[in-house]
């Protein structure tokens, strides 16, 4: 009974994880303990987008059409921004050392603003580690997209299934089965590729034993043709993306980075907008330019 | 033995006061001021507690019931539900977050507070009720009413009084 | 199987082999029955068919002349998702957006269902009927067949058509090739298509080579430049640095984008040679005498570009050691295009890259299956043939000239010329509406076929001297439509029209391949022992298949007589811009304009969607006085287009850029006049030596007309700026320690 | 005579004037309400068709979630704090000359907090799975997210809407037995019959009566405060600069007081028209509220001063571009017309001879209630057109017709609820403005000569007026 429960696991319920580096060890919601996280290589990022068409490949992303787009209905769960190296002045952009590119998905914040917000619980945190959005039961209060500082959360607008020209036959033939089609006056975003990573995790616990990286890939790692994308398990310490955040010296649950602690450290590990503390699941390697040229 | 019901209707509260004190003064046989006598008048009047002696108000009671018990309960329920969906929980939060649930016990506390009161003032009122057969619709326009409830024996003496303070009008009427 | 040795070898060409010793294994025709029965739709899905379980098939991808090996995502009978091959040598299982997209090209509503014969819809048989009837009445010579780049067995037996028909007119057309550049390279290296090893070089300097975005195989390209900028090689992270007058994808990326006055190129290069003499780089005296007169000063004032940049170029380049020269689209786009090259090969040359970072690729031990790679001189020429009326009935295969000839060939007009025109058309595109005869093309999804690619990668522990490879494309379903065809099954009844006897045997292309491929399964990889079955099984699930290739060699075979330039022209009064086509890496030459992803996805530069827009720099727009969104007329002698000004500071100010593959007419519902088609106003300008239509040769005026659009672009009201917040940081080098990198 | 009174109006008079409004309005009244009805059909209208569409159509984008929608449901829930200020806060104060308005405030809270109630509708992407929102007990054990200010905000205007409901019927039901024992026959005698609860006006009645009425009073005052301040915390909770602002609470609550009184003047000035009230919505009261209106309305504009100062002096770049971009972007017409008709406008107000004048305290009101829209829309798209991403600025957004047409529509919904209502029910308390006239007539016979000059003076000039 709810009191009880209450009650009796009243200092369990204020849990630190997930903001904690590590699974709450009486969380017994944790078959493994997974925390998915991505890390992500600006100096291999060309920006060539196809991170982006490949998501739109596996999430059955809409095509949203050229007017809904003019009027921010694009549905691009990963997009690449790109930044000028600016010189004083407003609006004053230098190309002399090439252009910034950063791909931006939803970060799977572990202290999430959207969370919080949201007044049907349907965007919550998953016990690994996720962000997760739950299309059912969304009734499109878009709070989470006001609240997120990202502003990677999709809206759909618009009925997109039952829109001309979205998918039209045959084309309806290439969405993929494992996820769903989202109907109109729902919020959508990045879920690191929930349908692959549950299977993996399945199987995983299927065989008794931890995921490894073979496991799984995500759709925009598994296309970024320079490899700029590393997604895996935070709680794996063999894991690509677990060895990258330590060498970076990447904490998840703070607002500033060994790097900024000290410049001269040799690190490029951050989060985006990490002094809000979101504590994102996403960690950036800065961009390297070569002082000699 | 039945007793009967009388009804006299007054111009203002001055004359009404007169009678009523003439009335708790006065033994009439079979009539008991503190319990027998109603004053209706159009608008609320404190005086009239003065004069008409001590009748105790009890809403608060059913305020303060009903506040603390539905604000209580309010965190209570808010509570348990968040401990109960510990699979919806929230990046970084408790479970049962203090704050937010302080506002809502606080929206509960005034609800509890406003719907218990409220029905404690039907029940103290004694609302609602069929209206007592010696109503005029007089009393909900201008003039001050003294209804009282007394032996067979009593009404001329009641009456006599009444007239003294020129009555506007006496309606007098069999009890059930 | 006969023992006549004519006939031998004539079967091996039918099959492909010709030209090398092969060794012919068992009769073959036994599996063609194979053939037929494992085709045949099945009434129980085998057994590694499971509900809601994906299953993987490998093959090759179509959407550009990359031919980077994929596989196909199939889930009950469909195929939803294409990924890279890991086993690739050339795309190591990673894909660009292009490839992804190819779904929805096969996945198409617009797509071509039905044979059309003028218009209406006819049978095949009526159509090949109305072929053989027309090919009835003509010479040989007065076929002419224009394709895109073809390689593989389908190409084999266009080859073998044409000779059955005894013409010699096969045209390979790209309207985006680096056909200059394989001359140069053929006279500079001795072969056309040399691998660049770009990760061994730790500096690569690029004249507007865009290998991470449309140049020859860019997402080979990219496996390699991630491991050419990994800090951790023993090389250290490498050093980009792009010369070109518009900022290519690549150019995004170097370390230092140089913004060149459009043409100076080859300038920059010899004044680089020159430069790097007066480093200390030993340089014969010949080439030191020809490159005397190009000092830093001289060449800064010619490319506009500060000389102590130029110093800087030089200075890295001598002291890093080895390096790599690429020249580009937008080096060789030029009258002086080849010269240009060459220049450029040259640094290569005295900077001793060749054999180092410019490696001798193997060619292919079977002829008939290397690519014919297109160029736009074909293109030239076919036109002149129309013009000329030699040609009376013309095929058109992987190729839009219709659309992507400049008006001032006038190629619409010498095309209706010819009395019947054929159109192997996957989309009603402009060529296909001009054709009198239209057949529907299977997608490469549904189809069979062999693919070698041009650019030979070799894998890790491959044989670099003589690796070549051939990949498969199998079909990842049924076929949506079943009145499409594969090119190689057309191929086939068209043959069978000319030599019944020939290809009597080969009921339809897989049949062919299938039994071309035991034919000779010893040559690829196989014991004369093994099954057929398992063979071939084996073949066509890995999707590539290693060969033996014939080893060449590279050397720097350029001398001081090979750097002749000529004088740069100063700017054309009437018309003072240099327009620039560029070309993206997801709508390229606008054969892949009909997918909206494509369309929706930015474009990675100016994050502009679903419209063709004009890149003009800031100063020459404060200058004109030119707002973003307005609607901007370009003209030059040979044409106009309107579309819409994008404020972009990566370009030269002498210089606009507009990307081609926009401004269809038909094509389909998410091409069809999307922005405006920037061919048409190219002027004829071609390169002096191969003949190859120059791209960057039309000089423009540019003209506000008055209207004024909001950009639908990805990008916010910000711009690029970051507000002053750190969102994407950039770091100097010198400040990360790599050592501590995984 | 007792009941000779200055001022002289007979109880049974008040009963007759009072009960007039409920039979023969002026004119004016029905094409008010014919006027309100068809704008309520356009507003319904425009919802059809975007519940068919789905919320693109309002012309919300991303990162444009909010707009109009949002803003005027603040609006609605401000509009409605003045009522209870009128009621509540004056009634414990024994301001008497609330007396013959606090009704039809009363009145407008409810119905304006309906309204409001509708936004949160309207504004929802799937407006058919609103019950998700209600904590109804399920075998998925999902309940709301009670951590969401979404959810306060239901919480407490459920609350404030019935218990203001509960607050009007309650005042209401001496009123009610008088049409009883005033109409005839037909359904409204049934109506009023069931409603008065069989009222008799008992001296226990009344005795209970005024416990609760004072009870639940002061239920209320704390209870419209914290309606507002946590309306504010759906953006002071959030993280967006511009919204997160620490004085967001008192300054909604000004805000709100602000636009319910300027709400207060329009609507007093056009009962006292349709309904003949002259003699009870007196001058002297319309001046009473004109001067706490102005009170009001330097205090939101002193707490508007310290949110920009606060902003200004933070230092926090964010927050800093959010109003810069308010006073010199695209929204800047909009926010300096919010500015003047809060700020400036106000101290008309001052002029003594204009806080009389019909025509102008109207404008003037209606200026007023303009500027107060326009604040809480000035909230929402500054914010969102500029927040922390910069990629996803978007200075291009313009609600649609279709928004602009539901946000008109609710103007007209509730302008026809409130007629209706004043027509069905007593719009003045004549319980109460006997009372009132009763208690000044003991008054002013027990001091002559004390009653305050300047009074008289009014009150003979506004006789004068009439």
């Amino acid at each position: 009974m709810g009191v009880a429960n209450l009650l009796e696991n009243w200092s369990k319920f204020r849990h630190t994880h997930p903001v904690d580096d590590h699974g709450h060890e009486d969380w017994m919601a944790y078959p493994t303990d997974i925390k998915w996280a991505m890390a992500i290589d600006l100096d291999a990022c060309i920006g060539c987008n196809a991170c982006s068409v490949a998501c739109y490949a596996e999430n059955n992303l809409p095509v949203v059409g050229k007017d809904k787009y003019s009027h921010g209905a694009a549905m691009h769960w990963m997009r690449i921004e790109r930044y000028w190296d600016e010189n004083e002045g407003e609006g004053d952009f230098s190309a002399e050392q090439g252009a910034r590119f950063l791909p931006m998905l939803c970060q799977q914040c572990d202290a999430a603003p959207c969370e919080t917000v949201c007044p049907v619980g349907a965007t919550n945190h998953t016990e690994d580690g996720l962000n997760s959005q739950i299309y059912n039961r969304c009734i499109g209060s878009r709070y989470c997209l006001v609240n997120c500082p990202y502003k990677v959360r999709y809206f759909n607008w618009y009925d997109y299934p039952s829109t001309k020209d979205v998918w039209p036959s045959p084309m309806e033939q290439q969405l993929n089965p494992d996820l769903s089609v989202r109907g109109k006056g729902v919020m959508e975003k990045c879920t690191f590729c929930k349908q692959r990573t549950y299977t993996a995790r399945n199987d995983a616990k299927t065989q008794g034993r931890e995921v490894r990286d073979s496991d799984v890939m995500t759709a925009c790692q598994e296309s970024c043709p320079t490899g700029a994308i590393t997604f895996g398990n935070l709680f794996n310490a063999e894991s690509q993306v677990a060895m990258k955040w330590k060498a970076q010296q990447v904490k998840l649950d703070t607002d500033k980075q060994a790097k900024d602690e000290n410049p001269d450290n040799g690190l490029r590990g951050y989060h985006v907008l990490e002094w809000l503390r979101p504590y994102p699941s996403v960690m950036y390697m800065e961009r390297v330019r070569e002082t000699e040229i | 033995m039945s007793k009967r019901y009388l009804l006299a209707l007054y111009n203002n509260f001055e004359e009404a006061e007169q009678v009523v004190r003439e009335l708790r003064t006065s033994s009439i046989q079979g009539f008991n001021a503190a319990d027998d006598m109603v004053i209706k008048s159009p608008i609320e009047h404190p005086e009239v507690e003065e004069f008409i002696g001590p009748k105790p108000v009890k809403v608060q009671w059913f305020t303060l019931f009903g506040a603390t018990l539905i604000g209580s309960l309010g965190f209570l329920w808010v509570a348990s539900t968040q401990a109960n969906f510990f699979s919806q929980m929230k990046g970084g939060k408790p479970i049962v977050p203090i704050p937010p649930d302080m506002v809502l016990t606080y929206e509960f506390f005034i609800l509890g507070g406003v719907y218990i009161t409220v029905l404690g003032f039907l029940v103290c009122a004694g609302l609602p009720a069929r209206r007592s057969p010696l109503y005029s619709a007089k009393v909900s326009e201008d003039q001050i009413g003294i209804m009282v409830k007394a032996e067979e024996g009593a009404t001329t003496a009641l009456k006599g009084i009444f007239a003294k303070h020129k009555a506007l009008e006496i309606q007098e009427e069999v009890g059930r | 199987m006969t023992e006549n040795d004519f006939n031998r070898r004539d079967f091996l060409k039918v099959l492909g082999w010709g030209g090398t010793a092969v060794a012919l294994s068992g009769c073959g025709n036994t599996s063609i029955q194979n053939g037929k029965e494992i085709i045949t739709s099945f009434v129980t899905p085998p057994d590694y068919v499971i509900p809601s379980v994906a299953n993987y098939f490998n093959t090759t991808c179509a959407q550009c002349s990359a031919g980077c090996d994929i596989m196909g995502r199939v889930r009950e009978g469909r195929v939803l998702k294409a990924e890279g091959n890991p086993h690739s040598p050339i795309n190591y299982g990673k894909m660009c957006g292009l490839g992804q997209a190819g779904v929805q090209n096969h996945y198409n509503p617009d797509r071509v269902t039905k044979p059309m014969l003028a218009g209406k819809e006819v049978t095949w048989d009526q159509a090949l009927a109305a072929i053989n009837d027309k090919l009835g009445g003509v010479k040989g010579e007065q076929v002419a067949f224009l394709t895109g780049d073809i390689s593989g067995h389908p190409r084999v037996l266009l080859d073998n058509y044409l000779e059955a028909l005894g013409s010699k007119n096969h045209f390979s057309y790209e309207a985006a090739s680096p056909a200059v550049l394989r001359a140069a390279n053929k006279k500079a290296y001795g072969v056309e298509m040399p691998r660049y090893r770009i990760d061994k070089a730790r500096v690569v300097v690029s004249f507007g080579a865009d290998f991470l975005g449309a140049w020859i195989t860019p997402v080979h390209f990219a496996q390699m430049y991630a491991r050419f900028r990994k800090g951790t090689r023993p090389e250290g992270r490498g050093v980009l640095v792009q010369f070109e007058p518009k900022m290519t994808l690549t150019g995004a990326n170097a370390d230092r984008w140089v913004g060149i006055r459009p043409g100076t190129e080859g300038v920059m290069a010899l004044g680089l040679i020159n430069a790097l003499g007066a480093y200390g780089l030993h340089i014969p005296s010949d080439i030191a005498a020809a490159v005397k007169e190009y000092t830093p000063e001289r060449v800064s004032l010619d490319t506009g570009v500060p000389f102590e940049q130029i110093n800087k170029v030089a200075k890295i380049l001598k002291e890093r050691s080895p390096s790599l020269i690429l020249a580009g689209d937008a080096a060789e786009g030029y009258a002086h295009g080849l010269q240009n090259a060459l220049a450029i090969a040259m640094l290569n040359q005295v900077l001793g890259n060749i054999g180092k970072t410019v490696e001798a690729p193997a060619s292919v031990p079977f002829p008939q299956l290397a690519p014919a790679v297109g160029n736009r001189a074909s293109l030239v020429a076919f036109n002149k043939g129309l013009a000329d009326g030699k040609y009376k009935v013309v095929f058109t295969y992987g190729a839009n000239p219709v659309y992507s000839a400049p008006a001032a060939l006038k190629f619409q007009d010498n095309f209706r010329k010819a009395d019947f025109k054929v159109a192997f058309a996957h989309y009603m595109d402009e060529t296909a509406q001009a054709a009198d005869l239209v057949l529907p093309l299977a997608s490469a999804m549904e189809d069979w076929a062999t693919v070698v690619p041009e650019y030979t990668a070799v894998p890790e522990g491959g044989n670099s001297e003589t690796y070549v490879h051939m990949s498969f494309r199998q079909p990842m379903m049924e076929k949506l439509y079943p009145d499409t065809r594969g090119i190689g099954d057309m191929l086939l009844a068209l043959l069978k029209q000319r030599q019944p006897d020939t290809y009597k045997g080969f009921d339809d292309f897989y049949s062919y391949l299938h039994g071309a491929i035991l034919k000779n399964k010893v040559a690829l990889g196989s014991k004369a022992s093994d099954d057929d079955d398992v063979f071939w099984n084996a073949t066509v699930s890995k999707g590539i298949v290693p060969l033996s290739g014939h080893a060449n060699k590279v050397s720097g075979k350029l001398t001081a007589a090979d750097l002749k330039l000529p004088p740069t022209t100063g700017a054309d009064i009437a018309y003072p811009l240099r327009l620039i086509p560029t070309v993206s890496a997801s709508i390229r030459d606008g054969r892949n304009a009909n997918e909206p992803w494509l369309q929706e996805s930015p474009d990675p530069l100016t994050t502009v969607v679903w419209d063709s827009w004009v890149e003009i720099n800031p100063k020459t727009a404060a200058k004109l006085g030119i707002k973003e969104g307005d609607i901007i007329e370009i003209t030059s002698r040979s044409g106009s287009i309107k579309t819409q000004a994008y404020l972009f500071p990566g370009i030269h100010p002498d210089a606009i850029a507009v990307p081609v593959g926009y401004g269809h007419q038909g094509m389909g519902r998410y091409a069809n006049s999307i922005g405006a088609n920037v061919y048409s106003m190219l002027d004829p300008v071609f390169d002096d030596k191969t003949g190859d239509l120059a791209f960057n040769e039309t000089n423009v005026k540019i003209a506000q007309s008055g209207e004024r659009v909001i950009l639908v672009k990805d990008e916010g009201a910000a711009g690029g700026s970051q507000a002053h917040m750190r969102i994407a940081v950039q770091w100097p080098v010198d400040r990360v320690d790599y050592s501590k990198e995984v | 005579m007792t009941k000779d009174i200055r001022e002289d109006i007979a109880w049974a008079k008040i009963n007759q004037d009072v009960l007039k409004s409920l039979e023969t309005p002026r004119p004016a009244y029905w094409v008010i309400l014919a006027v309100a009805l068809s704008v309520f059909g356009v507003g319904l209208g425009c919802e059809i068709y975007q519940y068919q569409m789905g919320m693109g159509v309002s012309n919300l984008d991303n990162p444009h979630a909010w707009a109009l929608y949002i803003g005027s449901f603040i609006f609605w829930i401000g509009m409605s704090h003045s009522g209870t200020l009128l009621s509540a806060i004056l009634h414990i104060m024994h301001a008497d000359w609330r007396k013959p308005i606090y009704r039809f405030a009363e009145a407008m809270t409810t119905f304006s907090l309906i309204t409001a109630a509708l936004f949160v509708a309207v504004h929802l992407g799937r407006v058919w799975q609103i019950y998700y929102a209600l904590p109804y007990p399920n075998e998925r054990w999902a309940w709301p997210n009670w951590q969401s200010p979404l959810l306060w905000d239901a919480m407490a205007v459920f609350t404030y809407l019935s218990s203001s409901m509960i607050f009007l019927y309650v005042g209401m039901i001496p009123d009610l037995a008088i049409c009883r024992d005033n109409m005839h026959s037909g359904w409204r005698k049934k109506l009023y019959t069931l409603m008065a609860l069989g009222w008799e006006g008992t001296d226990r009645q009344w005795r209970n009566f005024r416990m609760t009425y004072l009870t639940v009073a002061c239920f209320l005052i704390p209870l419209a405060v914290s309606v507002h301040s946590i309306v504010s915390t759906d953006f002071a909770v959030s993280q967006q600069p511009g919204m997160h602002v620490t004085s967001f609470p008192p300054y909604f609550v000004a805000g709100a007081l602000y636009s319910g009184c300027a709400a207060i003047i329009s609507l007093f000035i056009i009962l006292r028209y349709v309904f003949r009230f002259e003699e009870y919505m007196t001058l002297p009261i319309l001046r009473k509220v004109v001067r706490l209106t102005f009170a009001i309305a330097m205090v939101w504009t002193y707490l508007n001063c310290v949110e920009f100062a606060a902003t200004w002096y933070g230092h926090d770049p964010a927050e800093k571009a959010v109003l810069v971009q308010k006073a010199i972007g695209p929204y800047a017409p909009f926010f300096w017309t919010m500015i003047f008709c809060g700020s400036v406008v106000p101290f008309a107000m001052m002029v003594k001879k204009w806080q009389t004048s019909i025509p102008i305290m109207f404008a003037v009101s209606l200026l007023l209630n303009l500027g107060m829209f326009l604040e809480r829309w000035m909230i929402i798209s500054p914010t969102l057109s500029h927040d922390y991403w910069p990629w996803q600025w978007d200075h291009n957004q313009w609600p649609s017709m279709i928004q602009w047409g539901i946000v008109f529509g609710s103007f007209g919904f509730f302008v026809t609820l409130f007629m209706v209502f004043c027509k069905v029910f007593p719009s003045v308390s004549m319980y109460e403005v006997k009372e009132m006239v009763y208690h000044r007539s003991l008054h002013s016979k027990k001091a002559e000569s004390a009653a305050p000059e300047g009074f008289v003076a009014e009150e003979l000039a506004v006789k004068g007026a009439n």
